[in-house]
């Protein structure tokens, strides 16, 4: 194995250490923040799929992480836990069938229109929630009782304890990132890669270009549609909001400021802008200027996103000639 | 007669106004190799384009083994055994050229849905991108990045690309493009060793090269075929001689 | 592994780090003689950010009056910025209640966050004062002992309106409102006044929030030729609708009606559009209350600008919250004594003084105003002393 | 719907249309002729709004308000194209998408700081300020009528601009094809700098002859913003004739979706986008 890789795993296992440490020392509010910066990271890691490793970036990714709420809630039972089993896949399914009908209109485009095109798309689904009485409208809607597991008579899981969700949402943020990686070495992840790189010289090596793009569409969208349903659980309240186009651009931005086509990237990107976002907001009342200045300078200053900030630093420290 | 791979009939090509391509027909048969000779603008990409499916075609049919294949797409054109190669180096320049030829071996056999597989993983692929890359002459290129090889060896690796898609049809579009006189030898080798087994349509701007290999030469003037037989027929033609030997001559590059 | 690094340093560090991270949150300060932690959920950016700022300015207002103290106590205010976005609602409540551990909530504006805050307020039995949104459902379902308003049901305003309209003789009325619960519950609370006492309202329209593309309806309502109309809009769109209105020359053929919010905080931009219209609110510009009076004075002086309904919501929750206190002597773990006193005050307020109902409603009086200069004048009381039904509260 | 109402109603559509079109225009040129996604557009819209109120109450004069605004946000738009678009050409969209992204931030963020958060109105010109009769009970604002009229006029205006005149060339040769242009010895970079700033201007103008009718509050460029997408998908690459088209059809599809299906009002022009898609995944008209 080389050491690079070695490194990279080493890493990462010392990651998953601390997250599974931090709730026997965390405070309820932090363990809660840390388990949205999770849901947050999977989300952003299913777009990296798309815009890091496919070359298509979708500024509607935000449609299938709402679609997948809001299926939590339709088809939970009122005042009764909802069966995780049932829940889950219903929930994914649901995101990742929206995405493979949204994705045969936007795939037909290419570059800046499909940027434009996936935008219109999340924003027409918006509405449905938005302006059709199906979730509640515009006030959104509540899930009143946490889905559960349960086998018989015995409660193996149960997601309204903080600390069980917890868990689960690191189980799913492991299982969502080897699923990645597998993905990513397959047949199917090679071929995504060519897309990317030269769309056209694929379709001329007979590779049915479109059907693998919604092959990777609909797998972004039902992994978005797994940071959904965990987000839908976390809060329990669903509303049109979490699917507008602010949070499009927000899953975005935290793929490019860790650095896309890395997938520690994107969840480096998930966590530095929630922790962003709460030390700026308890600044000043004026916040979103911090944020949006914020994301001018990365943009400008940062092109490869903060996972290249070491190698930046490094390469300013010890200078351009010297290896290091 | 050798057996007859691929016909156009009477192929056009409108852009606005003009006719790139004008009523052209040819025939491609499994051994022969076919040059289409013909002055900038002559349409000879364009054919290339329409054949392979890149454009559809305003009016005409592209006969596959007797089936139309007129409204296909590129890609099923390529699965069904017409591979192509571009004029201007069309790679995947990240990958090494050995992934080039893998990834281009894959698309016969897409294995798709087999996600939890690793694409390394399979000989097959391996060995028909490493066979592809010994016959381009690429073989001791195998593990360098695309991007850092020379554009000699970039035009063999677009050669070796097709071939791991083992094609019965080769359109190749200047594949002598800007090499330098060695690996234009090397290249035309390649071509001699090809031709036996596949149909090959070669668009071609190097005259010597041409009649060195071709079995059939087409040219072509303004979107029009203006002659076509074997070399020695093209090489005493009058015509042709008035109209591209002799003014052909100042643009060439 | 070939790197300089055992598993006890490993176990080591990993401990720091986790316990580096957690320790912002550790309650390390002691449970006697504390500060009460106030903590404001309110519109700081974004459309109600004026709502979100004089709300705070009254409720800041009220404690400055009182010596920089609430029920004797001196107090420390956490700030969360609610963007009016429901979507972050239970996460920025959380923030407030889990983080930094406040006594008591104070916000906000949005009906949808308030509702999600009220969620997480019975979730964590966390003190909430709702110092502005309408929904009928916070002091209807979703009632329980430590949620509060200060402000009004939707309901209310638009009850009274409904009478109103029918004793000016109108007997068919065309509705329009944004599609969402406030709007909705507005219409609602309107119609079942209006038809009990005989009216007929012939037409509702909704129309998607925030849209304000209003020339088709108000082309149906002319085509409809209705007694009357009554309205449910806010903020911008309330401004373009009175102003739509009135250029569509509607003013003068067909009397506008609504809540009050149509022209509250709005007049300025309104301009001469809005004269003469007559709302109904638990609030008018000019009331003769001593409270009001001085309330007005000392609010001017404090902030440089008049108040206007929402900075006296803002000033009754901490009044409310007050009462509370000094009836347990500012120990806030009493708590079945504070909510028996917040329940058991009567609020002394700009508005004339007000009594809860069961439910934790307001039972206000609603007056009808009429639109002079830039103000809300007085006409009339439009009803007495009402109180939210309160419906669906088990409480 | 009587046949008269039915007129009413198709008036209000294709001024709505009007409208929509002047917003979107600025959008749809920047993104045809640069290939930038400018997500600030709605942005330049609501500045040109607080800027009709800001200088309408400091000149007491509208008309003065729009020509001061117009010269400032064209200034504006200039030095953004230099000091930030100017520097992206090179780099992939998605990095012009950010960057637009968190100026919509800071551009909120700053008009909070200056003017404040509250609903501001804007007088009508005295001159326009009448109505005209329509039916017994409805009459028609001259404004809205005046504002159309200045649409068409834009509208008209642009093709001039784009067809007729030098410039108008060279921005269609740059948008083919930016290299080529640059060889020709064109300046290029002074061309986008201009286009851009064109861009910036009709936004605030739209905003500017708006705010009278539409009055001006935060986050209302926001609303305008998707709605001005949606335009250009549907009108399609950078087509100003597409814009013109789409934000008619929208118009007609909102006006009588609001009316005949009011429950799903907020859909019909998204069915609509969806129906055209279907048809031509790349918008009705392609190119300038």
């Amino acid at each position: 194995m080389p050491a690079a890789v070695k490194k990279r795993r080493n890493a990462l296992l010392l990651i998953l250490f601390v997250l599974a440490l931090f709730p026997l020392f965390g405070s309820a509010y932090y363990n809660e923040l840390l388990a949205k910066i999770m849901i947050m990271a999977i989300f952003a890691m299913s777009l990296d799929l798309l815009v890091g490793f496919t070359g298509l970036v979708s500024f509607g990714h935000a449609a299938f992480f709402g679609v997948a709420a809001y299926a939590v809630v339709l088809v939970s039972p009122k005042y009764d836990p909802g069966n995780l089993l049932v829940v889950l896949p219903a929930a994914i399914f649901s995101a990742a069938a929206v995405a493979f009908v949204v994705g045969l209109f936007v795939l037909r485009t290419k570059g800046i229109y499909f940027i434009m095109v996936t935008l219109a798309f999340a924003q027409m689904i918006y509405f449905v929630f938005h302006d059709s009485p199906l979730g509640g409208g515009s006030d959104g809607v509540f899930l009143n009782v946490k889905p559960e597991l349960r086998i018989g008579e015995t409660l193996l899981l149960d997601l309204g304890s903080p600390s069980q969700f917890y868990y689960l949402v690191l189980l799913f943020l492991v299982v969502a990132y080897v699923f990645l990686r597998v993905l990513l070495r397959s047949p199917l992840g090679h071929a995504l890669a060519g897309i990317k790189s030269n769309e056209h010289r694929m379709l001329s090596l007979g590779f049915p270009v479109f059907l693998y793009k919604l092959a990777g569409f609909v797998a972004a969208g039902g992994l978005a549609g797994l940071a959904g349903f965990l987000s839908a659980c976390q809060f329990g309240f669903v509303t049109p909001e979490i699917l507008s186009w602010h949070q499009s651009g927000n899953v975005l931005l935290m793929v490019i400021l860790g650095g896309m086509g890395t997938l520690n990237g994107a969840a480096i990107g998930a966590f530095a802008f929630v922790v962003l976002q709460e030390v700026f907001s308890s600044v000043t009342k004026h916040w979103q200027f911090l944020m949006g200045g914020m994301i001018v300078l990365v943009v400008m200053l940062l092109p490869g996103g903060l996972s290249s900030l070491p190698r930046r630093l490094r390469g300013l420290l010890i200078g351009g000639g010297t290896h290091g | 007669m050798a057996e007859l791979v691929l016909t156009a009939k009477g192929l056009s090509r409108r852009f606005g106004g003009l006719f790139a391509n004008k009523d052209v027909s040819l025939d491609l048969h499994r051994g022969v190799l076919h040059a289409v000779l013909g002055p900038n603008g002559a349409g000879k990409s364009t054919l290339i384009n329409l054949l392979s499916g890149d454009l559809p075609p305003t009016n005409g049919q592209i006969l596959y083994r007797d089936q139309d294949i007129s409204g296909w797409s590129p890609d099923k054109r390529s699965r069904a055994g017409i591979g192509r190669s571009y004029q201007r180096t069309n790679i995947f320049p990240a990958f090494t050229a050995f992934e080039n030829c893998r990834l281009a071996a894959q698309s016969r056999a897409p294995r798709a849905l087999r996600i939890l597989s690793k694409a390394q993983g399979y000989a097959d692929l391996a060995e028909a991108a490493d066979r592809a890359l010994e016959q381009a002459g690429l073989a001791e290129r195998r593990d360098m990045v695309a991007s850092t090889l020379s554009h000699g060896e970039q035009r063999q690796l677009e050669i070796a690309m097709v071939l791991a898609t083992r094609p019965s049809v080769l359109l190749l579009d200047e594949p002598l493009a800007g090499m330098g006189s060695e690996e234009s030898q090397a290249m035309v080798a390649l071509l001699q060793k090809l031709s036996p087994d596949h149909a090959i349509l070669l668009v071609e701007h190097d005259m010597d090269a041409v009649f060195a290999v071709a079995d059939v030469i087409t040219v072509m003037v303004a979107g029009q075929v203006l002659e076509s037989g074997p070399p020695e027929q093209i090489r005493a033609s009058i015509a042709v001689q008035e109209a591209y030997l002799g003014g052909g001559e100042s643009d060439n590059e | 592994m070939d790197q300089g690094f055992n598993r006890r340093q490993f176990l080591l560090s990993t401990a720091g780090v986790a316990a580096g991270l957690a320790l912002p949150a550790s309650p390390l300060f002691a449970q006697s003689n504390r500060k009460i932690r106030i903590g404001l959920m309110l519109p700081y950016t974004g459309t109600y950010a004026s709502l979100g700022n004089a709300i705070t300015n009254g409720f800041k207002l009220a404690v400055e009056e009182s010596g920089g103290k609430l029920g004797g106590m001196d107090i420390e205010y956490f700030t969360v910025d609610d963007e009016s976005d429901p979507a972050k609602a239970p996460e920025n409540a959380n923030k407030l209640v889990k983080r930094d551990k406040v006594d008591v909530l104070i916000g906000t504006v949005h009906s949808g966050v308030a509702l999600a805050m009220a969620r997480v307020a019975r979730e964590t039995n966390t003190l909430l004062i709702v110092p502005n949104a309408g929904a009928d459902e916070i002091t209807g379902p979703l009632c329980a002992p430590n949620i509060f308003r200060t402000s009004f049901s939707s309901w209310q305003p638009s009850y009274a309106m409904g009478n109103v309209m029918a004793e000016r003789k109108h007997k068919t009325v065309v509705t329009l409102s944004w599609k969402y619960a406030f709007g909705e519950q507005s219409v609602a609370g309107f119609k079942e006044a209006f038809e009990k006492a005989g009216g007929k309202v012939v037409k509702e329209m909704y129309l998607p929030f925030p849209n304000v593309e209003f020339q088709p309806y108000l082309t149906e309502i002319a085509a409809l030729k209705p007694d009357a109309v009554f309205v449910f809009f806010s903020g911008g769109g309330a401004v373009k609708f009175v102003k739509d209105y009135a250029t569509a020359g509607l003013r003068t053929s067909i009397p506008l009606y609504g809540p009050g919010f149509l022209t509250d905080g709005t007049l300025e931009a309104q301009g001469e559009a809005a004269e003469g219209l007559l709302t109904t609110l638990h609030y008018a510009d000019n009331l003769d209350f001593p409270k009001s009076k001085s309330f007005k004075a000392a609010y001017f002086k404090a902030f440089k600008v008049q108040p206007d309904v929402f900075a006296v919501q803002g000033y009754d929750a901490a009044q409310l919250f007050g009462a509370g206190l000094a009836g347990v002597k500012g120990d806030v773990g009493k708590r079945a004594e504070l909510i028996k006193a917040m329940e058991s005050a009567t609020i002394d307020s700009p508005r004339g003084a007000f009594t809860l109902s069961k439910a934790h409603n307001p039972v206000q009086d609603i007056y009808l105003r009429k639109v002079e200069g830039k103000e809300n004048k007085l006409v009339s009381v439009a009803a007495k002393a009402l109180a939210d039904p309160a419906r669906g509260c088990r409480m | 719907m009587d046949f008269s109402t039915f007129l009413i109603q198709l008036l209000n559509a294709l001024q709505y249309g009007l409208l929509l079109f002047l917003v979107a225009s600025g959008l749809t040129l920047v993104f045809g002729i640069m290939g930038i996604i400018n997500l600030a557009h709605g942005s330049f819209y609501m500045m040109g709004a607080y800027m009709a109120f800001s200088l309408t109450s400091l000149t007491g004069n509208l008309l003065i308000a729009v020509v001061l605004g117009v010269a400032l946000s064209a200034l504006i738009g200039f030095l953004l194209e230099w000091g930030l678009f100017s520097r992206l050409y090179k780099r992939d969209h998605l990095d012009q998408v950010l960057l637009t992204y968190g100026l919509i931030l800071m551009f909120e963020e700053t008009r909070s700081l200056i003017v404040g958060d509250d609903v501001h109105g804007v007088p009508i010109p005295e001159l326009l300020s009448a109505s005209i009769q329509l039916s017994e009970t409805l009459s028609y604002p001259v404004y809205r009528l005046f504002m159309s009229a200045v649409c068409i006029a834009l509208a008209i205006g642009m093709y001039w601009l784009i067809r007729r005149t030098r410039l108008g060339m060279m921005i269609r040769a740059g948008s083919s094809n930016r290299e080529m242009v640059q060889a020709l010895g064109i300046n290029i970079d002074l061309i986008y700098r201009l286009v851009f700033a064109l861009g910036v201007t009709l936004a605030a103008f739209a905003g500017m002859l708006a705010a009278p009718v539409s009055s001006v509050y935060p986050g209302m460029g926001n609303q305008v913003l998707i709605i001005c997408f949606v335009v250009v998908v549907i009108g399609g690459v950078g087509s100003v004739w597409g814009a013109l088209v789409a934000a008619l059809l929208i118009g007609l599809a909102d006006t009588f979706g609001k009316v005949i299906i009011p429950d799903y009002a907020g859909l019909t022009v998204y069915i609509l986008m969806a129906a055209v898609l279907l048809w031509r995944p790349e918008g009705i008209f392609r190119r300038i």
